[in-house]
């Protein structure tokens, strides 16, 4: 098994490289995942007036933090990706620690409201509302993970100086879980 | 794309506006305006959306097409949407109704 | 052999009708392109020395060999759109009045039939349940309401040409009028478990004077016991198939 | 599961895992992760071929033991058409179509020497490979493998008390998520492939049509499978831990499963044509040396279809409890969408006019399946008109409809495509001869069995069901004989594929020598030795000078043009 890669991914006809090109395809297929999933909990929000009485249980404080957190760790990242461009791998691998650390911070504070919300009596089981409370914040946390895990990796080949293009691509992906909480924060936690 | 188009963006200004508009969409709803919740929420969501995709993801300098690749799985989203509310938003249709929601189940009437 | 079963209910005609236009509108077409595809497969073998033909395909007159016959196809497929929306409605969306009212509920693998009792009525005491028979009046317009108590199931009467799914949390309001008297089959056609297979029923449409006949020999059961009764009997039937080989 | 057909691919395909893993197992290769996709569909056709040799026989004698199977039992009836269903489409139809010759087409129509992400694409087929074998395992869990019918609606999928199965429900649709991933991780790769690494000169109208059609067809998947994966997750914790997102007793709601179901099951219909039509496609210009009538018009009416697609879904749920408005609104899309349907078979059948058609092996399939196709094409209409659904619906005038559409698409279409692409990929013509028998053999007994179906459905006899002596009004002698006509016809179609198994393995050692181009076709993969070596290309990347359908071009004393010739 060689790993030279093949001339296939050096070609570039559209003007984008091809690793990017693969990651805005990877975005678009995941928009309309959770896009599906959100549009099912809009349609049957709408029809269940009830559930703004359920979302009042959830922690808009915690909820905000998180989208600071979440916020700050985009930044982060960003700037990961301009040192990486300046060839500046030492600042380059210390903001995708920090981003990892945000994200960190984020599951943290995520556990912890899940510990409050259930020990409260709110599990999944409580009512649809928080079934799909449950469900998108999860998956959401899911692609958290695996945004760090990915990083991690990354952050191993910087170091070294290489595939620093891998920067932006990951950095990519980190902000598209970003804005997919933009949008489940006012839908879970602030509407009411 | 090259280093220099990125140097033009001051990504903290980026970030302190977000955070501007995460305290409006959080303080919002506490006026307990309805309308100014949906503004304040879901206006602002998109807003703060939009200003990561364009200055973090640079979509601003990215080539057009992407931006139509993105939006097509909006589109698509859309027609779910429109498709599935006349069956999944309402309690009642044409020669239907929701007996969960009427309180009239089966059991009840069995 | 490719006929359909007798026609019991008065808009059964109009979807025997909406098949015959369909089928000799797309049958036209249908034999019209097999043709023109033998004929050219067939014209154009392969010959020494006779070289083919180069056709892009993208001069406005060639294209007329593709757009004219289109147009002449969205015509029919608009023409087909009317014929069934106005079918579909007739069926599905309008409730002409009606004389008597019942309900039908699936449940894993049988129906339950809730006819109005003599008080003509529903929801009182003196309903009369039954299970896997259905009882209605020939040439009376029937409401039925549709109700599950587990999975989909889906209402169909083939000799009626009508068809509805049953869900469970919701109430499906249709209607039928029966134009024949006799016994037929209905169907459970959704599939609704391991019992699926065996969910069918029967429906009698009676003269009025054997309805009323069958009624009052009914109503001497009133309430649920019957229903309860055959229900048990029907559920260890489907146990048997179930667990033990036929 | 054990017949002949099965056995033989199941054999070859250890044969190839003994010879060294990394050319073929871990190999991140195109043209062997093709092979790995197409053998494992090829086999998991078999296997869907024997359900269907299983239930057919139950239905023409029910009751009776079945040779090789034993008695069937209700829940082994649903069990067997579920997972015939799920597998046809998924493990048969997908991998074949869309991942086998998409992998093994892809890069070398295109002229480069790989997929841009070889080793996604082998965590594509590893993913896949992996759902293959969860699915089969479904059969082997205490309760048996899900029985509630290929479209999993709830409530009967998420309760196990209610369907009776409950380890097969999740580990089917676990099987079909994982499935859906590595089809998603292979597309992502395809569409970057095709847009970013085509060879020098190729412009977008220079991409033969079959790329261009699997390139829509995987959009179209992606941008119609994202809510399913979200239902499927959500049905999956219905299933496991007993959330009620599609429970009306909870506060759920079924119908929403059903319309997330079909956003995704509408466009799979195109998502599996539309590959199909891009192989016959190449097939009919070749075997006729005429340009492909109209190519531009092809791909945008194909753009058409994929748009279009994406709004009809409620059609299969006409009848289903949605809002009975909306089914005028879907009745009009659905006819619609013939339109661009209709203008491709048209150009196809144009592009036929003043050919010069020699009917080897590829073309007699393409031509059987243009043929063909148009039945399940028209019948579509009796469906897609709302107020015949209503008698339609979940009847086997459906089941015959959608075999008349997918039969022709997969298996004549598919066999198109391996008869044609044969020499390419292993060096060797197969043999006409056996090629003939197998196509008369499949495509004669095919209208056997489901023209009783259109028959038998017009009768009022409804899907699905175990035994049809249960309902005396469908148990009438003439009914039983269509059933066993078709159930007969069955039988012989699965023993005429006798013959293409021998003629494959036979061919690969014995075959006549093809040479690099002996169909004397255009696109770029014609340049290539055959079978092409790692790389594809062993004399440089070509470079391409113009479209790949200029046969018979006036002036030249060759009929054909390759893409790559600079003059």
């Amino acid at each position: 098994m060689s790993l030279a890669k093949p001339i296939a991914t050096t070609r570039e006809v559209t003007g984008i490289p091809t690793g990017r090109l693969a990651v805005w395809w990877v975005i678009a297929s995941e928009i309309v995942i959770f896009g599906g999933l959100v549009t099912c909990y809009l349609l049957m929000r709408l029809n269940n007036v009830s559930w703004g009485d359920e979302a009042s249980h959830t922690s808009t404080a915690a909820g905000a933090t998180n989208t600071f957190v979440l916020l700050t760790s985009s930044l982060f990242i960003v700037l990961a990706h301009a040192a990486a461009e300046k060839k500046d791998t030492e600042k380059a691998f210390k903001f995708i620690w920090y981003t990892i650390g945000m994200g960190l911070v984020f599951l943290l504070v995520k556990s912890y409201e899940y510990t409050t919300e259930i020990s409260h009596g709110y599990t999944i089981f409580k009512s649809v509302f928080w079934s799909f409370y449950y469900t998108a914040t999860g998956l959401h946390a899911l692609h958290v993970i695996g945004g760090m895990v990915i990083m991690g990796i990354i952050s191993m080949d910087v170091k070294k100086g290489k595939e620093l293009q891998r920067v932006e691509l990951i950095g990519l992906y980190w902000h598209f879980v970003d804005i997919v909480w933009i949008f489940l924060f006012p839908l879970l936690y602030i509407a009411k | 794309m090259t280093a220099e188009s990125h140097g033009h963006t001051n990504y903290v200004k980026i970030w302190g506006i977000l955070l501007f508009l995460l305290v409006v969409s959080v303080v919002g709803p506490m006026l307990e305006i309805p309308v100014l919740t949906l503004i304040t929420a879901f206006g602002i969501a998109i807003v703060k959306a939009l200003m990561v995709a364009a200055y973090f993801m640079h979509l601003n300098i990215e080539k057009r097409y992407v931006w139509y690749m993105l939006i097509s799985g909006l589109v698509a989203l859309l027609v779910l949407f429109v498709g599935l509310s006349s069956d999944i938003m309402t309690d009642t249709g044409k020669n239907w109704e929701d007996c969960i929601a009427t309180s009239s189940c089966v059991e009840q009437r069995l | 052999m490719w006929e359909f079963p007798v026609s019991a209910a008065s808009f059964s005609g109009e979807v025997d009708y909406l098949f015959n236009l369909i089928t000799s509108l797309v049958g036209f077409w249908f034999i019209l392109a097999e043709i023109v595809l033998f004929y050219l497969v067939f014209r154009f073998r392969k010959k020494e020395g006779v070289k083919a033909l180069y056709i892009t395909g993208e001069t406005k007159k060639q294209l007329a060999w593709i757009f004219v016959p289109l147009a002449l196809v969205v015509m029919c497929d608009i023409w087909i759109d009317l014929a069934t929306v106005k079918v579909w409605n007739n069926i599905k969306l309008n409730l002409p009045a009606e004389d008597e009212k019942v309900r039908a509920i699936g449940q894993q693998w049988s129906w339950i039939f809730i006819h109005e009792g003599p008080d003509g009525k529903l929801n009182t005491a003196d309903d009369i349940s039954t299970v896997n028979e259905l009882h209605v009046n020939v040439n009376k317009v029937v409401h039925f309401e549709l109700e599950s108590k587990d999975v989909l199931h889906g209402f169909s009467v083939p000799v009626f040409r009508l068809k509805q799914d049953v869900i469970p949390g919701r109430i499906i309001t249709g209607w039928f009028k029966p134009t024949l008297t006799g016994e037929f089959d209905i169907q459970c056609t959704k599939m609704c478990g391991i019992g699926h297979g065996l969910m069918g029923a029967r429906i009698f449409i009676h003269t009025p004077a054997d309805y009323d006949q069958w009624m009052a020999k009914a109503s001497k059961n009133p309430g649920n016991e019957v229903a309860t009764v055959a229900m048990n009997q029907t559920n260890s039937n489907i146990g048997e198939v179930k667990w033990v080989t036929p | 599961m054990g017949d002949t057909v099965t056995a033989h691919v199941d054999d070859h395909h250890g044969h190839h895992e003994q010879d060294f893993w990394s050319t073929y197992v871990f190999s991140t290769d195109h043209k062997m992760i093709g092979f790995q996709y197409l053998f494992t569909g090829l086999f998991m056709a078999a296997v869907g071929g024997f359900m269907a040799y299983v239930f057919r026989m139950q239905l023409a004698f029910p009751g009776e033991s079945v040779p090789g199977f034993g008695l069937v039992t209700p829940g082994d009836y649903n069990a067997l058409i579920t997972n015939h269903g799920t597998i046809m489409i998924f493990w048969v139809a997908m991998p074949m179509l869309i991942a086998a010759f998409g992998n093994f087409l892809i890069p070398l129509m295109i002229g480069c020497d790989d997929m841009v992400f070889p080793r996604l694409n082998r965590l594509s087929y590893q993913i896949f490979l992996i759902s293959t074998i969860l699915l089969l395992a479904g059969f082997f869990v205490p309760g048996g493998a899900f029985g509630g019918a290929w479209t999993t609606y709830p409530p009967l999928a998420a309760r196990g008390e209610y369907n009776l199965t409950p380890l097969g429900a999740p580990i089917w649709l676990l099987a079909v998520a994982l499935e859906i991933v590595a089809f998603l991780l292979g597309g992502i790769n395809f569409v970057t492939t095709v847009m970013n690494s085509r060879a020098p000169g190729m412009k977008m109208m220079d991409i033969p049509i079959v790329i261009w059609m699997i390139i829509i067809a995987v959009v179209l998947f992606m941008f119609s499978v994202g809510p399913l994966v979200a239902g499927a997750v959500m049905l999956l914790f219905d299933q496991v831990l007993g959330t009620s997102f599609f429970i009306p007793s909870g506060g759920g709601d079924p119908v929403l499963f059903q319309h997330l179901f079909w956003f995704f099951g509408h466009p799979e219909v195109y998502v599996i044509l539309l590959p199909e039509m891009g192989i016959v496609a190449e097939i009919i210009t070749v075997f006729s040396r005429k340009k492909l009538f109209g190519y531009k018009l092809i791909v945008y009416t194909t753009f058409m279809v994929g748009i279009l697609s994406m709004i009809v879904w409620a059609h299969h749920q006409f009848i289903a409890g949605i809002d009975p408005r909306m089914a005028s609104v879907f009745s009009f899309t659905t006819i619609l969408i013939s339109i661009p349907i209709a203008v491709t078979f048209f150009a196809y059948i144009a592009t036929l006019y003043g050919g010069s058609i020699e009917f080897k092996l590829p073309m007699l399939w393409a031509i059987g399946m243009i043929a063909e196709f148009l039945v399940g094409g028209v019948t579509g209409i009796y469906l897609g008109a709302s107020g015949l659904d209503i008698y339609f619906h979940e009847n086997t005038f459906v089941v015959a409809h959608f075999h008349y559409t997918m039969f022709p698409i997969v298996i004549l279409g598919g066999f198109a495509g391996m008869y044609y692409w044969y020499p390419k990929m292993f060096g060797r013509m197969m043999n006409e001869t056996l090629g003939k028998i197998h196509f008369w053999g499949t495509i004669i007994p095919f209208n056997f069995i489901f023209m009783p179906l259109f028959s038998l459905g017009i009768g009022g006899q409804h899907r699905r069901i175990y035994n049809y002596l249960n309902f005396p009004d469908l148990a009438s002698p003439e009914f039983q004989n269509l059933r066993v006509l078709a159930t007969t016809a069955t039988v012989i179609m699965l023993l005429f594929q006798i013959p293409f198994v021998i003629n494959w393995f036979r061919s690969m050692k014995s075959g006549e020598e093809a040479g690099n181009n002996p169909w004397k076709a255009n696109t770029l993969e014609w340049v290539a030795p055959s079978p092409p070596p790692h790389g594809n290309f062993p004399d440089g990347l070509p470079t391409v000078y113009r479209g790949p359908y200029e046969y018979s071009v006036p002036g030249r004393d060759e009929d054909y043009w390759p893409q790559n010739a600079p003059n």
